[in-house]
């Protein structure tokens, strides 16, 4: 991956980056968590943590607006935290509760939130790709200027489906972002053993869909693509296509050791290219805010977290009788 | 009452519903311009326009998926495929993606979706285009599954279908498209989910069937009238709910009962009525009740051997003297 | 014998058949340089080289296509779904290309390819990872379905799978792959397709099952032991061709039948054994077959609710007491 | 469609012009065969009839050698025909008898012949693409330099399954041919009603296949740019794409009333694209036939198409018994 270019012009708030800094690391301090209560057996089956990848949602989540839906794969935590979702509602359906968005009944991979116009939580690979462009069919449909940011892996833009969308996506003009996030890997498979394109986001133009490749590990490259890409589509130019490069620092869920690559792979991404410290060094060195700030806001984001957890223990399990409900609406 | 074919029926209840609510929409391959391959469609892109009958590439998977995440957010969709065939393609969506995302997420996110289109044998099509898939989709909770078999039935269902707040599968058959049956001749004419029709009363047998396997039991049952013999024939019409309480009330009275489907028979639905018959019922039958069914093969081309790989009027009439012991 | 695990027995399997038959290869997603999501994989990659131990993209629709045309060309592969959740993409090359294509082509045509996975629940895997697919395959004319219990009957009968010149869906469970059993230490260990098989011998009532259910049946026959109820416990071990006669020999002794399944009530296994049982052996039923089965739910995540979705063994049990008038 | 370029350097014999010629009427005159029997009701369900295109599979088999593969879809009459499988035997199959290909009991859209390596008629709309690129696996796997074409249509087109096949067929290099027989309609729906791609071929660019469109109702042209892809395939060099833009003259099965274009559209087609008529005048002008030696050829085919109808109605159904046969090996 190239070195991180900080935007030429860079005319980003101070509020705007404690926001990307606080957002960024909650999200982190959150998968922390949840791998620590998976490995206390709090949570069962898979869990798949964002760790790494945290500047996608929130440099995206910058540029929409309310009323923008969001959809995604099993790997959802982040983008549920950073479209608002309550933390303690996000933790409790990790852990099956009753107080978890879907009751626990959903677990980690199936999670909705109306209020929030985030529509999970998909656990079939590729899947959300046409159901993303359903959501922006709906609001090109009723006639709004709502954007829908349909998010998947670089595995997952093998499927034969995401090219069946991507089709009748521009064919339709529908005002939809499709964001690849090129983390390099789909479980144990990397990108190169699993095509020969050499990049993802190209694919698309042979359906006429503009597109590009963004640096994912800087939320201000982010933030500045989502923008374009956003305004595209309010404008009716939809779809458009991000391909994200970015990393994931852990296996791919909690079962996978991660020997298909290597500890310095790993390391050498942390130390060179993570998100977060990317704005921490902006913040510092803009002089928004000095270490005790920055502490306060760790501090801030532990205790939002533990109250996740601790919630995701206290609340109940569902009442036996939710294993008859919701099959019909 | 007007009469008019099950084509009509089902144009009609679709016109009358689009007409109703304004984010009721029609997609699917030629159901546009084409006026629809077996013109269901006729005159719908006329009067509803572009936006809202919507001719889509063959690419049912995707423009599945896409009318599943539209009705996440509030449309309610009408897919057509062409026929049920090519929704293999797009059975991922219909079940992982429509059928299951209610529960999955606590109730929050409805689905309200009708899968429409020909289903089961037509005429020497050939084995890849006459799969009956009735008792696989029967089998999916979170799905509905209707399967009618008279044009009043396939109105009335079909408008219930595109109202009712879940993904439904709606089962045509080609044959019966151009078949004409009294329907009532009302403004709003529904009909409820899970609620079988008996067409004959009788009093030594219970035939029960849905869809075109009503065409063999109704003869069947006349067949047998000729004989002395009297047959009630109950057409479950929705396979999903199923109306259990008019079946076993019909199988008390009658001691006996013959399923009859073209669908293949192991795992069939009426595999699922004589394990439910006996469970319930048990000491009032008077002999095993009996499935008549599509033979258990591909489908074949040839005239003489697709007759035959399908449910014949004359099994079901033997299978009748046998539980009746004649 | 020799103790191993169903996931040894399963590799065990794949490697002999392989050095048997050089045409014989493996694809699928991970079943490589990953050594299988699940490992049943492990060490074939090392052994057999890249040539024939195959990793593909995540595109099941495609690869499995591909395998299917591969074995039209005279190649025997062995596909690997990750879980079968995921052959659903795929599932129109199963039925339509693999399963119907030697009827269409008169007998020229076959296609001698395993499609091999774990099927049905694992644990707290939610509604998208668990559904269980017997029922459904087992449905089809053309294909072969087998879904072993113990590592004996997955090595023998997944190395008949691979030699045998028809499409067979080998369905496994995510739970059993780490349970050991007792494996004959023959150098070529083979089990015939349609031969059930007696897990234990009893006179009050014939519990039938196959796969993770018979967990269920051996527990349920071992509680009902104690209370002086004897049970015999048939595990089917193949669901097309399905072992009648043994079902049927052993109710007509027992006069009395509880199937055991993880999979959905309608159109279930079971419901195609109570129809069955009832054609056949009617005069022999002393109580009407009683299916346990999966609740009529998408699964839960939830521990608790998961564990109320699945089979349990005190409906088994309860089941048999009702069965048998206790 | 462009007007018709004679290849540069014409360097076709006689007898290969005087074979095309015959090759490509015995379709054309099989066809018009087949919709009259099944005017009669002798021929039931689907009928896809091949007149218009027959330079594709006719330019193509030119360029194939002994031991290589064809698979196609419904629409497979001409490719049985031109790979050398006996008239008779299609035209029993299209009529249900036990002396078709499948003994009766695939019908028109199913057939398949192991001597002509022609591995069918494949009723599901793509499915044949992925089929296709297994056969160029088996033989790629088994060490041979056979090549496998795989056709398919302009709708087919759209189908995902197409582009997962492509992905594979160009990472593991397989020695298939891609055909897309652009006949620019899919049922009632034009190309540019299906998609915003100006091509087909293209699309399999962004995989790294190599590609291209040829002038489909020129049978030189067809063979030319055949010779090229499977040159290529035979290197090792695998695969590759030829969209052939042609066209069918009839409905897209009998009961098509093509009312989606005008007849004037077909008119000019026939009148200025015409492939038989096409070989027909550069057999006259290099004086490598005249009339009546074309007349002969005519009369030929015609006592060819009369013996298979004849067959087709004489050969006997099949016996009840076949019911149960074939269903395992
Ligand atoms: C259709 C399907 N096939 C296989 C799987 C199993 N699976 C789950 S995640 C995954 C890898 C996906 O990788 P990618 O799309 O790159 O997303 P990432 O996990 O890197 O976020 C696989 C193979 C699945 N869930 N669905
Ligand atoms: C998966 C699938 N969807 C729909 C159909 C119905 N159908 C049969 S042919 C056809 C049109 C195909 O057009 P194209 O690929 O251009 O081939 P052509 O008929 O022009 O040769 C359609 C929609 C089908 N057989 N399979
Ligand atoms: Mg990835
Ligand atoms: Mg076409």
């Amino acid at each position: 991956m190239a070195a991180r270019k900080t935007p030429a012009k860079s005319n980003v708030s101070k509020d705007e980056l404690l926001k990307y800094y606080r957002d960024m690391l909650l999200i982190r301090r959150f998968e922390e968590k949840a791998g620590q209560l998976y490995g206390m057996g709090l949570i069962g089956g898979f869990c798949h943590l964002y760790i790494g990848q945290e500047a996608v949602v929130v440099g995206l989540e910058a540029a929409a607006k309310d009323g923008d839906k969001r959809i995604t794969s099993y790997r959802d935590h982040g983008h549920m935290l950073a479209c608002g979702m309550d933390a303690g509602g996000v933790m409790a359906e990790l852990t099956g509760r009753s107080g978890g968005y879907s009751k626990g009944k959903g677990g980690s991979m199936h999670m909705f939130s109306k209020e929030k116009h985030f529509y999970g939580g998909h656990g079939i690979v590729g899947a959300q790709v046409p159901l993303g462009a359903g959501l922006a069919f709906a609001d090109k449909y009723l006639g709004n200027d709502n954007v829908t940011f349909t998010y998947f892996g670089d595995g997952a833009a093998n499927q034969g489906q995401v090219y069946e969308a991507y089709n009748m996506a521009e064919l339709w003009n529908l005002p939809v972002v499709f964001v690849i996030e090129n983390n390099q890997y789909a479980m144990g498979t990397s990108m190169k053993r699993s095509t020969k394109s050499p990049s993802l986001w190209e694919r698309g133009a042979a359906y006429g869909i503009k597109g590009e490749a963004v640096d994912g590990m800087d939320v201000l490259a982010v933030k500045a693509a989502g923008e374009k890409a956003v305004a595209a589509c309010r404008a009716g130019e939809g779809p458009y296509i991000l391909e994200m490069m970015t990393y994931r620092y852990r296996g791919h869920s909690m079962s996978d050791p991660a020997k298909y690559r290597t500890r310095e792979e790993v390391q050498k991404m942390r130390e060179e290219k993570d998100a977060i410290e990317h704005v921490r060094e902006l913040l510092l060195q803009a002089g928004h805010a000095d270490d005790d700030a920055l502490k306060a806001i760790d501090k801030d984001i532990k205790a939002i977290v533990n109250d996740a957890a601790e919630f995701s223990k206290t609340s109940p399990e569902p009442d036996l009788s939710e294993l008859w409900t919701d099959i019909y609406a | 009452m007007k009469t008019m074919t099950v084509r009509e029926a089902l144009r009609e209840a679709m016109a009358e519903e689009m007409r109703r609510d304004a984010n009721v929409y029609l997609m699917g391959e030629e159901v546009g311009e084409y006026q629809g391959a077996y013109k269901i469609s006729q005159g719908l892109l006329d009067e509803f326009g572009a936006k809202r009958v919507i001719d889509t590439p063959i690419t049912e998977h995707g423009f599945a998926g896409i009318a599943v995440g539209s009705a996440f957010a509030g449309l309610s969709p009408i897919v057509e495929f062409m026929t049920f065939n090519f929704a293999m393609q797009a059975i991922d969506h219909i079940i992982n993606s429509a059928a299951k995302t209610l529960y999955m997420s606590g109730g929050q996110m409805g689905c309200p979706i009708v899968f429409r289109g020909p289903n089961g044998a037509a005429a020497r099509v050939g084995a890849q285009h006459s799969q009956d898939y009735a008792a696989w989709y029967a089998q999916i909770p979170g799905l509905k599954v209707v399967q009618p078999y008279s044009a009043a039935d396939a109105k009335g269902l079909l408008k219930s279908a595109i109202r009712d707040p879940n993904p439904v599968i709606f089962l045509e058959n080609e044959i019966l498209y151009g078949r004409s049956f009294e329907v009532p001749a009302l403004d709003d004419f529904t009909i409820p989910f899970g609620k079988a029709r008996v067409w004959r009363e009788g009093s030594d047998v219970t035939i029960v069937s849905f869809g075109i396997g009503m065409t063999y039991a109704l003869e069947a049952a006349e067949k047998l009238a000729a004989e002395g013999i009297s047959a009630e024939v109950v057409d479950l019409r929705t396979l999903r709910p199923i109306d259990y309480d008019t079946v076993i009330a019909s199988v008390m009275k009658t001691n006996r009962c013959v399923t009859v489907e073209e669908g293949w028979p192991v795992g069939s639905i009426g595999n699922h009525l004589s394990a439910t018959i006996m469970e319930r019922a048990f000491d009032y039958l008077d002999a095993p009740v009996i499935n008549c069914t599509g033979k258990d093969v591909p489908m074949p081309y040839a005239a003489n051997l697709e007759k035959h790989a399908l449910v014949t009027t004359d099994e079901v009439v033997a299978a009748v003297k046998q539980v009746t012991y004649r």
